[in-house]
């Protein structure tokens, strides 16, 4: 739940303060314009960490490891692409809590339902076919 | 897309004399379909939402006179009976659930309270509210193709006319591999209307998050909120996590039913309990987007015909979150027989009967809101009590399936029924019909008779304890579920349960009729017929177009001697310097 | 009387096996935990709703608590203890009901629409669960096309059957005698009527001496090659896709097939004598009489060979092409007349 | 205080219908809506309403990543082998083209911030382009798999109800024609109708019709596929064809060709393949299509998904050559800008989930 004061608007000095177009033209006080240095950066580091997890896989460190450091790499990128591209450092924390616990819902999906994969083909056997001789 | 920053140019409707209504501020068939008014997307709603109520109610009719006797009813032919019975109960439970009491409360009530209570002009994306009109017609539509196909079919119509399939006899709940490899086609369809209904459930609940995070005026606070909004805030955010999951589970039938990928069907390697997870995940949740705007409606309701404040207002107000957050962890206690590892098996078990412990708390919560109350007998006020009972009942059934090992013998036989009757059926549409009494004034600024219409809720009572009641004991007796046809010794409970059914229907249709006729005959409503202080009474009724001429400011919602009853008037008439002393200050209620 | 009693009283079936008790106990002290809390809150909202009704002499100046912490916690903490309770004696119940205790005989249950199938140690396949009382009895559950749920009200059991894997539970008879098995997962068009019954015999010896005979149908008093086919076909479900009555089905009707001309898949055609029915039930693959799927299993190392002959003999009785024998044709045609087994 | 109410009522005085224009253009800038008082409110609803809509398309992802996670966790060594059918080499170079149209799209938003129009146009372009490059390389992905028959679900030469209905007419040079071990099946076709088509003839139909696809008898006491003999072990290659096709049902679910030519040019040697399907346990190798069905639908999924994406992007591209955004109002780009990162964002789960198994 994000803080009720924060969360609620006030409109009458919103009107207030800067009733009208004009203060629109001048400059937008709840707009954050991220530095092209930034923007660069990241799109650089995304680059590095994308040519990485291919190179990993080139190297083996065993199976689960792998995956793991796949996956690892790959949420370092979303991250990146998250905090910056898509501007959640600058925004609303709300924005983000909702981020957080879509995740964790994926999360809990998937984590249950894995959890009790082994339980689907442990007792598995083959349909047996017809030997024709 | 254009939703987020709605462009000029989009003037639908001719302007308009000052001091009319949302009813009658502009004409035409036109105004209505293409209107962004939140009023009258809900009132379009209710048309759709009652409509397929009926469809599915007559579905209900005739299952339960299928069921009159063990043998055939309705055709000589056994196999032809058993046919009609699958499709009968199938379409009566998928129509009931995705059309109607999905939608029923959030959609109809929602939209046109929700701002008015919140004291907006509009929900925050009214384009994308009328977009979810859409997409609920546009899921009806399948649904009624599917209907259409079934009956001609049945008629005697060469299947091979029915392009994409007839009928449907899957069960609401589509379970694998009968849904991929053997169902009737009409499945293919019944998804892809499903799935457009998520759609509609879904862009509800962005809405109704973004317009009550964002449009509350000065002095809401959070904790100045009425409860109806904290359930429909709660409500929302289940529509937001658990829908999409239903879409793709729907999305992976359909390539699983056309294409053969092999997910769920085991005659390609599938895994059909791993397709029960996908659905109950969403499903489960379902229910209580069901349920916790029913308990936001008791909420209000009990509280202004009380003439009570509300009692422990922060308790509803977090149970309502609990309650969202909670219903996710408990999904696979649907699967307990299906042979889920009973490690899974306990943890949702002990999640399952978590979930008890907020709605307990609402139930005392609502009772002790009477106490010293000045209760009116008012048909929304019946319905309300009607709701507490069937809830609390229903409610506590639901321990002895959450209990693993009575659930193992109570799973699919007519406990089960009874119980997800009791909560999903008794008490959502009773609180659908106490607040439809509630603001029915507010909608179209008439009365309803209070006699006509307290009888006709007491007669649903009656009938539906009558239908369903007996259905906990057949099925602890060991009664499947889904039975066309019964062993003898059953035909006793089904009869009288049928005979409820009867009874039900007729509650149902002198409810209705009253409504009817207060749209005809009905005198006048004041703007604040019960004298509550929700600022959804602070506006005229029926409200004019945009609502609140002057921005409203919020005081404490349930604040009830803010209105004093003026004999000569015969009507509730605000004191001013009373809301004037509760407004923008902070609300008193929540310390203590 | 037993009837009587059902209909009226809010009771649970007949206990039949170990577990059942267990679960009735806490199903009674669910049962009474609900009565009271519905009393509790019907009588207080009554009482409420009369007492507070609206009166026009009584001013709206009662006091009125909004809030009470102390209750607040009351009605939190109690259902907090007590479905935490519920919780554990479920629990505690559902593992008695999933751990097989290791001495247990093992039966293995088949599932297909609509019917149950179930596969005795011995290779035996019958249409009736059969288990003998005090011994407990795991039964390993499988279907063979859509999933269907094994239950048995008087044993407090049930369990999926899911094509593609196998699920387990066990039960110990209590109580000799004959209890309904009912299918509690919807199958389709027939699911009402996927029924069947298990047996519970007195003492071990009896039930071995049911199985012996059983598997055996030469022991039995009144037997006849035409009949044991017959009864064959039933149990082995080789008139799911065979029709004995000359409509076509997944495979040839099997009237008249005995002695008449088939034509296969390859173009070459052969008269369907005693080698034909042999070859087709142990290498079905490799003459696939036209029109008809491949898919029919082999039942090599399945079905002994008298078994065969029974089957063949079968054939012959309902076989225009060939004579049978005076003696049989009774026996076969009551075994046709009495529908598969529920 | 009052000065403000008089404001508003002279405002709702005004008021003609919900967006009216020229209600708008008297009392509120252009682009708010009546029900909000500030842009600063309006712009933030959208942006609230936006990420709520992207925690539901993350959900409905969830839902295909869970499967995944099912299956990679009970059949890894059927992921090992199929992946190899995947290019590595095209899935970089689509991700590296997703991650730039990224940033193009992020620089267009600084640019419409800062009202910088002409350059916010060209970047809405290249990230449009990037779409266009994406969806492109796709469809050689697609294509190429498509004409060797490695296709989701029963076009899959993997799987059960196998047809070889997408087969070239002409097989390629060192392939024998995998439709000889086919005929067999075809001239009977019906048994390997798809679930669907065998629905229709089989509702109500009894238990055995369900393995049309594949007879298992009712008896379980077969002796195991183990115990049946050499003539089930098979060999993975071209140049050899199994002398028992047509005659029981598995000819025909073999595919009898070895991985497509320039399907994987980085990583596969037919050796290694011989190998791994050798390796795969009997059973394991009729999973090998369920892969197949993952991949397409993930990376299907995600293409609609990009497909939206640029029709978003042409339309804010559109209304930024007229023009329109600038400081004061910039939502729309803001907002497409948040949904194509979330695909950008998707892909980059995608790209190692698929691809890089090792």
């Amino acid at each position: 739940m994000a803080d009720p004061i924060q969360a609620v608007p006030t409109p009458g000095s919103g009107a207030h303060a800067h009733g009208g177009e004009s203060h629109i033209a001048s400059d937008p006080h709840h707009v954050h314009v991220v530095p092209m240095k930034i923007l660069v950066g990241v799109f650089a580091l995304l680059l590095v960490l994308t040519v990485l997890t291919v190179a990993v896989t080139m190297v083996d460190f065993g199976r689960t490891a792998n995956v793991w450091l796949a996956l690892g790499i790959a949420v370092a990128k979303a991250a990146a692409v998250a905090l910056y591209f898509m501007h959640l450092r600058w925004d609303s924390p709300f924005n983000g809590l909702i981020l957080i616990s879509a995740l964790f819902f994926v999360a809990l999906f998937i984590g249950v339902v894995v959890l009790d994969a082994k339980e689907y083909y442990i007792n598995y056997q083959p349909p047996i076919t017809q030997s024709p001789q | 897309m254009a939703v987020y920053a709605p462009a000029p140019g989009a003037a639908t409707h001719e302007p308009h004399p000052r001091g009319d209504n949302y009813l009658t501020h502009s004409r035409g068939i036109m105004s209505w379909l293409f209107s962004l008014d939140h009023k009258r997307i809900g009132i379009m709603y209710m048309m759709g939402i009652l409509a397929s109520f009926f469809v599915g109610g007559v579905f209900a009719v005739l299952l339960r006179t299928e069921l009159l006797t063990p043998g055939p009813t309705f055709s000589s032919s056994r196999e032809a009976a058993w046919n009609f019975y699958n499709h009968t109960f199938t379409l009566h439970g998928a129509v009931m659930v995705f059309l109607f009491i999905i939608p029923a409360i959030p959609a109809i009530l929602g939209n046109f309270v929700l701002p008015i209570m919140l004291g907006a002009k509009d929900v925050a994306f009214p384009r994308l509210n009328l977009l979810s009109l859409w997409c609920w017609f546009g899921g009806a539509i399948f649904f009624s193709y599917v209907l259409l196909g079934g009956i001609l079919v049945a008629a005697g119509l060469d299947p091979k006319y029915v392009p994409g399939g007839f009928g449907l006899d899957t069960g609401w709940t589509f379970y694998t591999p009968y849904s991929t490899a053997r169902a009737t086609d009409g499945t293919i369809a019944a998804l892809l209307g499903v799935f457009v209904l998520g759609f509609s459930s879904i862009l509800t609940g962005v809405n109704f998050i973004a317009t009550i995070h964002m449009l509350r005026p000065r002095g809401m606070t959070w904790f100045r909120m009425p409860l109806f909004l904290w359930a429909l805030y709660g409500t929302a955010v289940i529509q937001l996590l658990a829908t999409p999951v239903l879409a793709i589970t729907g999305l992976l039938l359909l390539a699983e039913r056309l294409l053969g990928i092999g997910i769920f069907d085991p005659a390609l390697g599938g895994d059909p309990i791993l397709y029960q997870h996908f659905f109950w995940f969403y499903s489960h949740p379902a229910v209580y987007i069901m349920i916790l705007p029913a308990m936001g409606v008791i909420s209000e309701v009990i509280s202004a015909h009380s003439r009570k404040h509300i009692f422990g207002y922060n308790f509803i107000a977090y149970s309502s979150i609990a309650i969202a957050l909670l219903s996710f962890l408990v999904w696979g206690h649907h699967m307990f027989a299906s042979g889920q590892s009973p490690l899974a098996n306990a943890v949702f078990s002990l999640f399952t009967f978590s979930v008890a412990i907020p709605s307990a708390i609402k139930v005392f919560n609502w009772v002790s809101t009477m106490y010293k109350g000045d209760i009116r007998f008012t048909t929304p006020m019946i319905c309300a009590m009607s709701f507490l009972v069937l809830f609390t009942f229903g409610g506590l059934t639901g321990l002895f399936l959450g209990a693993l090992s009575n659930n193992i013998h109570v799973r699919g036989t007519y406990f089960i029924v009874a119980h997800f009757h009791y909560v999903m059926v008794g008490s959502v549409l009773f609180a659908f019909l106490a607040g439809m009494y509630h603001w029915w004034p507010k909608m179209f600024g008439r009365m309803t008779n209070i006699f006509w219409g307290n009888v006709g809720a007491i007669t649903l009572l009656i009938g539906f304890n009558l239908t369903f009641f007996i259905q906990f004991i057949a099925g602890s007796l060991g009664m499947p579920r889904r039975y066309a046809t019964y062993p003898e010794h059953f035909t006793i409970y089904h009869q009288i349960s049928t005979i409820g059914s009867y009874v039900m229907a007729a509650g149902l249709i002198l409810l209705f009729l009253n409504l009817l006729h207060s749209l005809l005959r009905g005198k006048a409503a004041p703007a604040n017929p019960w004298g509550a202080n929700t600022l959804d009474w602070h506006c005229a009724s029926p409200p004019p177009h945009d609502n609140f001429p002057v921005e409203p400011v919020a005081g404490d919602p349930y604040d009830m001697k803010a209105w004093k009853w003026d004999e000569p008037t015969q009507q509730w008439v605000l004191d001013e310097d009373r809301a004037k002393t509760v407004a923008g200050t902070e609300p008193t209620i929540h310390h203590h | 009387m037993l009837k009587l009693s059902r209909t009226i009283a809010f009771s649970l079936p007949e206990q039949a096996s170990t577990v059942a008790p267990d679960v009735d106990w806490l199903f009674h002290f669910i049962l009474w935990t609900t009565v009271f809390f519905c009393i509790l809150i019907f009588v207080l909202m009554l009482v409420f709703a009369i007492k507070y009704r609206h009166r026009p002499e009584r001013g709206d100046e009662s006091p009125s608590p909004g809030h009470n912490t102390a209750l607040e916690l009351t009605w939190t903490i109690v259902p907090t203890i007590i479905v935490l309770l519920i919780f554990f004696y479920g629990f505690r119940g559902y593992l008695d009901m999933s751990v097989v205790p290791p001495n247990s005989y093992d039966i293995q249950v088949k599932s297909w629409m609509w019917n149950w199938g179930f596969i005795y140690p011995n290779g035996h396949v019958d249409s009736e669960l059969h288990i003998p009382k005090d011994q407990p009895v795991r039964l390993v559950l499988t279907s063979d096309d859509v999933i269907h749920s094994f239950y048995v009200p008087a044993f407090r059991i049930q369990k999926f059957t899911v094509p593609g894997r196998y699920n387990r539970i066990w039960v110990q008879a209590t109580e000799a005698g004959e209890f309904p098995i009912y299918c509690a997962e919807y199958c389709g068009l027939n699911h009402s009527e996927m029924e069947a019954k298990v047996v519970v015999h007195e003492t071990r010896e009896e039930f071995d001496r049911w199985l012996e005979v059983a598997s055996n149908p030469e022991m039995q008093p009144d037997f006849h090659p035409v009949k044991a086919g017959a009864q064959l076909a039933q149990a082995r479900g080789c008139l799911q896709c065979h029709t004995t009555d000359g409509t076509a089905s997944t495979g040839p009707t099997w009237l008249n097939l005995f002695g008449s001309q088939r034509t296969f898949t390859d173009g070459t055609s052969a008269v369907a004598d005693e080698d034909y029915i042999r070859e087709s039930i142990f290498y079905p693959a490799r003459r696939i009489t036209q029109g008809y799927p491949n898919t029919m299993p082999s039942y090599l190392g399945v079905l002994r060979d008298r078994e065969v002959d029974w089957l063949i003999a079968y054939l012959k009785d309902i076989s225009e092409h060939h004579q049978g024998d005076p003696t049989a044709p009774a026996a076969a045609k009551a075994v046709q007349a009495q529908p598969p087994p529920q | 205080m009052s000065e403000l109410v008089d404001k508003q009522r002279a405002a709702v005085a005004e008021m003609g219908d919900t967006f009216s224009p020229k209600r708008d253009h008297h009392v509120h800038p252009p682009h708010l809506a009546h029900h909000f008082d500030t842009p600063e409110q309006q712009f933030s609803s959208g942006k609230l309403g936006m990420w709520a809509f992207l925690a539901t398309e993350l959900l409905m992802f969830g839902g295909l990543f869970c499967a995944y996670g099912v299956y990679r966790h009970n059949h890894p060594e059927v992921f090992m082998y199929a992946h190899h059918y995947l290019s590595t080499f095209w899935g970089a170079v689509n991700t590296v083209i997703l991650i730039s149209s990224s940033f193009t799209m992020a620089w267009g938003v600084r640019c419409a911030q800062l009202g910088e129009t002409r350059k916010l146009v060209i970047l809405l372009a290249l990230t449009l382009l990037g779409g266009f490059g994406f969806m492109i390389i796709k469809g050689i992905e697609y294509a190429e798999k498509y004409q060797h028959d490695v296709w989701i679900g029963a076009g899959n030469m993997y799987h059960k109800n196998y047809h070889g209905d997408h087969l070239p007419q002409e097989p390629p040079a060192n392939q024998p024609d995998p439709t000889m071990d086919l005929s067999g099946q075809r001239a009977e076709g019906e048994p390997f109708a798809s679930p669907a088509a065998e629905a229709r003839g089989a509702v109500g139909g009894a238990g055995m019709a369900f393995e049309a696809g594949r007879p298992v008898p009712h008896d379980p006491n077969l002796p195991s596929p183990a115990a049946e003999g050499p003539q089930r072990l098979r060999r993975f290659g071209p140049e050899w064809i199994d002398p028992h096709a047509g005659t029981g049902d598995e000819a025909r679910i073999r595919p009898t060709q070895v991985i497509p030519a320039g399907l994987a040019p980085d990583v596969v040697h037919q050796h290694e393949m011989e190998l791994a399907y050798a390796q795969l346990p009997e059973f394991e190798r009729d999973r090998i299509s369920t892969f197949f069905s993952i991949y397409f639908v993930m990376t299907g999924l995600h293409g609609i998904h990009v497909l939206v994406g640029m029709g978003l992007i042409a339309w804010v591209l559109f209304r930024a050559w007229g023009g329109e955004f600038g400081p004061a109002y910039f939502a729309p780009v803001d907002l497409v800008g948040l949904y194509w990162h979330l695909v950008d964002l998707i892909w980059i789960f995608l790209f190692p989930l698929l691809y890089l198994i090792h």
